[in-house]
């Protein structure tokens, strides 16, 4: 296993650990249950926003903690859901009498712990709401499967959700955009190799040097099918149309559009995509208003690439261009 | 009929505790198979400190002292298996409530009331490629074993031998629930990491048993 | 080769074409000289910095282009100089009343095409000046090499001149200023694979299971030593030794620490690495006053990073804290 | 006394610019052992576009058609190549301006002039591991036969010679300019990329020489 690692035990809590010295302005770090949070939190006029989920994800969702954003982040293990028990703690620190508003992923892991956290916190009379989140069009979704997953669109419910919270919306306000954000998100990606868990030392799954993982999830989950390896714009343009298809996007829309790295992949690759991408999208009379081109939602050293499209209108796009102050930053 | 003090169910957790922990690694590999092979070291995390903490424990009764288990067990376990295992050790804590010494029937109604907690929290049934797959026969054989009026030692044995037969035969299902259901029919072939733990946790058990 | 590339000679020009394509209110694209350049360049009232290089150092420099920061970048293709026809064409492009600096690492295609176009600029009767960066510590400066190289340094340069520029400092001062940061930046970075140039489709260099480079150029170059593989803290260790030794730092001042990822290792192993190289530097007495975590300038999808410190002193702290911006963000 | 008519002046590049396109694979695998893997790749971006604008290049005398070879190859080719090659064909259409044919002793002086261009631009030695290697030893051999009244066959038959001969012993050297400095002593043991690429470009135009 080639990473930056020591005891593979201490990865998470040395990473966090580097996110606050970094940061000794904004944020701070509580040890006991992995969070990282906004030192000026929790705040009476504002709801507080948390989000949890597995580690490895970075940024998502410990780098995204700060002003327009979240309020706190408790990450579990790599790919591990947190302990109920850190969300629950998370919740009572940071319990505003506004509320506190759950954003989770829709995993099973996820799902359970934030549900009893949800329980153990309004036993003790916290106002609390849990949204979920679920973009990936390569699970379909029907009773015998778990649902969809939520991916790199979290980020957009995350942002502006972040941006409404900040401007003094309410808590039943925030859930209301939240679901509309997220109704309007859709995403697919590709893995091109595995990535490598620091606890396991070995990858995740079985790639063949000339073969690809369509629609794989940020965990290394399968997604609709091993494919050949093809060129960047065969792969974008296969992406795409699943993304387009599925919400469905048409003429005439407005869209963000996002390119998101699943971690071992440069940025000079991300935008060979984007712009074969938003070329497609101009040649549906798909016009993209907003671009994200970068790493938001990684899957460890995982090379590959996932695009996410979300359906703008004036309330979405003005959340998403108001500003924002997180750790990712690159000044 | 057998009874079940505090110690024997202290060698039943401390069993599984130590099974844990010791096979950290070979769980891990087989949750990497369609999962994301982090079963073993999510478990292995919580049950080193329930053995870590062992003495500490309160044992005011079996209820007591399971309680405190599943308190630790919920706060250390990520993923899926800290809700489920966290669940499970709740409910069982709950029949168990105030009590110093359990009938075999006793047992078999913790672990009833384990299944349902698990099945509650997760949504998950019978058929689903979970480890529910080996619990419920565990549960079944038990009660037999209780009905047939066996002594402890033959219901472990005939407990560890039904969790091991149905644990291999999830290789033939394809996973609805956790991570391993987005590999759709592609989880067919190999078996349950979950249900896989419980098989060889019992059969720990049932090795470890006084007077095997 | 598993990247997104379709023809690999494509690859530059359309991950430039891709960049404007995502910020089409800020930058331009000249394809004739694969120039990105700030729609509103040349300014009368602020001298134009130019930087080039060869590409796959992105975000480094093309994406570093925006208010605050660079005017233009022409890079050349995959690790090769640009031809210094573009590096003319530029100047002549983005010629402004008050001058041209030309920013360049220290690599001799570089340093040869710079200087190429500066005669053949000033032919042209524009002002123009030159500042050779070199912040590289794995390279011993002797009149038998061609001294050190320019690397993930060179982000300081850029920031501290591009802020002043804005600020309307005169050419002069922007050299004085170029100068001092340069002298006062060092770098020195660990390799755990090599990369993989699209042109070339294969890894440029061996690297075995158990190796990694200590002192890795940017481009793949080897470095002080071939090393057994270690653990995060044993690498960081190494390298922020060489790097304080050499200035060298000293207990009592206070720096700029960037961790820069080299492409391929995801943000969280940085994190791992920042956080020990913060706590050693506080055992020295040395005090962090600028944190930087992320990729800055890179070697495409090599797994690895470095280390760099800036021995702070008010003007350079102010420069770098002022506002740029540039196509490499996150919202 | 052989004279050099712009036809052969054309017949050399044409040469020296088809080699490069065809070699590409070939010079970057060269360069990859100690550099970075791209001179191949390099060069072939200058010269396919001089073989592609080969018809439209002025051709009043042999000066002004080198000239427009060394426009093309300074404002296409990248890394250090490009103004190492681009000065080398400068200078020697500085030699050449105005001149309708050229004799032997000319074609050396430009070789000499190229030689000199490119120690300015990159501050490279004989010894230092560069092309330079390979040109300096073929400019002596051309001296030489001229000296010794050799026909044009003979003289580039024994410049090639020279060349390979050169550019193979480089392999003894450490690398003291361009990327493959910085490997220092690893370097010794490969024969440098530009210095192979002369030998080769050498021996094509000998093979292709009218009258061989
Ligand atoms: N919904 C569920 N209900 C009960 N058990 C489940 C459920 N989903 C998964 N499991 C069990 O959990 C095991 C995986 O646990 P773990 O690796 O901790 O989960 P994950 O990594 O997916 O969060 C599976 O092998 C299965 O036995
Ligand atoms: N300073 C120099 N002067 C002359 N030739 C040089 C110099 N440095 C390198 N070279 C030649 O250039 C070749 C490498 O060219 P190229 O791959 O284009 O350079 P790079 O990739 O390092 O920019 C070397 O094999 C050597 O022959
Ligand atoms: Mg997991
Ligand atoms: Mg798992
Ligand atoms: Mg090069
Ligand atoms: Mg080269």
């Amino acid at each position: 296993m080639k990473k930056f690692v020591n005891d593979p035990k201490d990865f998470v809590p040395e990473m966090l650990k580097g996110i606050a010295l970094a940061n000794p302005d904004t944020l701070a770090y509580v040890p006991e249950f992995n969070l990282i949070m906004r030192k000026d939190a929790p705040r009476e006029d504002k709801v507080t926003i948390i989000q949890g989920s597995g580690s490895g994800h970075e940024p998502a969702h410990v780098m995204t903690v700060g002003r327009g954003m979240l309020d706190g982040a408790c990450p579990g293990d790599v790919f591990a859901a947190p302990p109920a028990h850190y969300v629950y703690e998370t919740a009572k620190t940071l319990a505003s009498p506004k509320g506190v508003l759950l954003l989770v992923n829709n995993y099973t892991g996820d799902k359970m712990a934030f549900e009893m956290a949800q329980e153990l916190a309004e036993a003790d009379g916290i106002n609390v709401r849990t949204l979920f989140i679920n973009d990936d069009v390569a699970v379909e979704d029907s009773t015998f499967t778990v649902g969809r997953r939520g991916v790199a669109g979290n980020f957009f419910v995350m942002k502006a959700v972040g941006a409404a919270a900040e401007a003094g919306a309410d808590l039943d306000e925030l859930v209301r955009i939240g679901q509309k954000v997220n109704s309007r998100t859709r995403t697919m990606g590709a893995a091109l190799t595995a990535c490598t868990p620091p606890a396991k030392g070995s990858p995740l799954f079985e790639l063949g040097a000339d073969e690809i993982e369509m629609g794989v999830g940020i965990h290394g989950e399968p997604g609709r099918r091993r494919a050949p390896l093809a060129t960047a714009n065969e792969i974008i343009d296969e992406l795409l149309e699943s993304v387009v298809r599925d919400l469905p996007f048409a003429a005439g829309d407005r869209v963000a559009l996002m390119i998101n790295g699943l971690g071992g992949t440069p940025v000079s690759e991300l935008y060979v995509l984007y712009g074969r991408a938003h070329e497609q999208l101009a040649a549906r009379e798909i016009t993209v208003g907003r671009s994200y081109v970068g790493e938001y939602c990684t899957s460890l050293d995982m090379a590959g690439a996932s695009v996410t499209l979300v359906q703008l209108d004036d309330e979405i796009e003005e959340l998403l261009a108001a500003p924002a102050e997180i750790a990712a930053r690159v000044f | 009929m057998s009874t079940n003090s505090l110690a024997r169910t202290e060698f039943i957790v401390r069993t599984i505790a130590r099974t844990a922990v010791e096979k950290e690694q070979e769980f891990c590999d087989l949750d990497a198979v369609v999962g994301d092979g982090d079963f073993g070291y999510s478990l292995a995390r919580g049950f080193e400190i329930v053995l870590q903490d062992w003495d500490s424990f309160e044992r005011t009764d079996i209820g007591t002292f399971l309680q405190k288990v599943a308190l630790v067990i919920s706060a250390r376990i990520g993923g899926t298996s800290g809700p489920i295992w966290g669940t499970a050790f709740l409910r069982a804590a709950g029949v168990a409530k105030g009590r110093q010494q359990l009938a075999a029937a006793d047992a078999v109604g913790m672990l009833r009331a384990a299944i349902d907690g698990i099945k509650v929290r997760g949504g998950a049934e019978v058929g689903d490629k979970t480890l529910l797959d080996a619990l419920v026969p565990v549960a079944d054989a038990l009660e037999q074993a209780a009905a047939d009026g066996a002594d402890g030692a033959a219901a472990v044995e005939t407990a560890a031998k039904a969790a091991r037969d149905a644990a291999e035969a999830t290789s033939s299902l394809a996973a609805r629930r956790g991570r391993a259901s987005y590999s759709g029919d592609r989880s067919i072939g190999s078996p349950d990491a979950g249900a896989m733990a419980v098989a060889i946790m019992l059969e720990q058990i049932n090795a470890g048993w006084p007077g095997h």
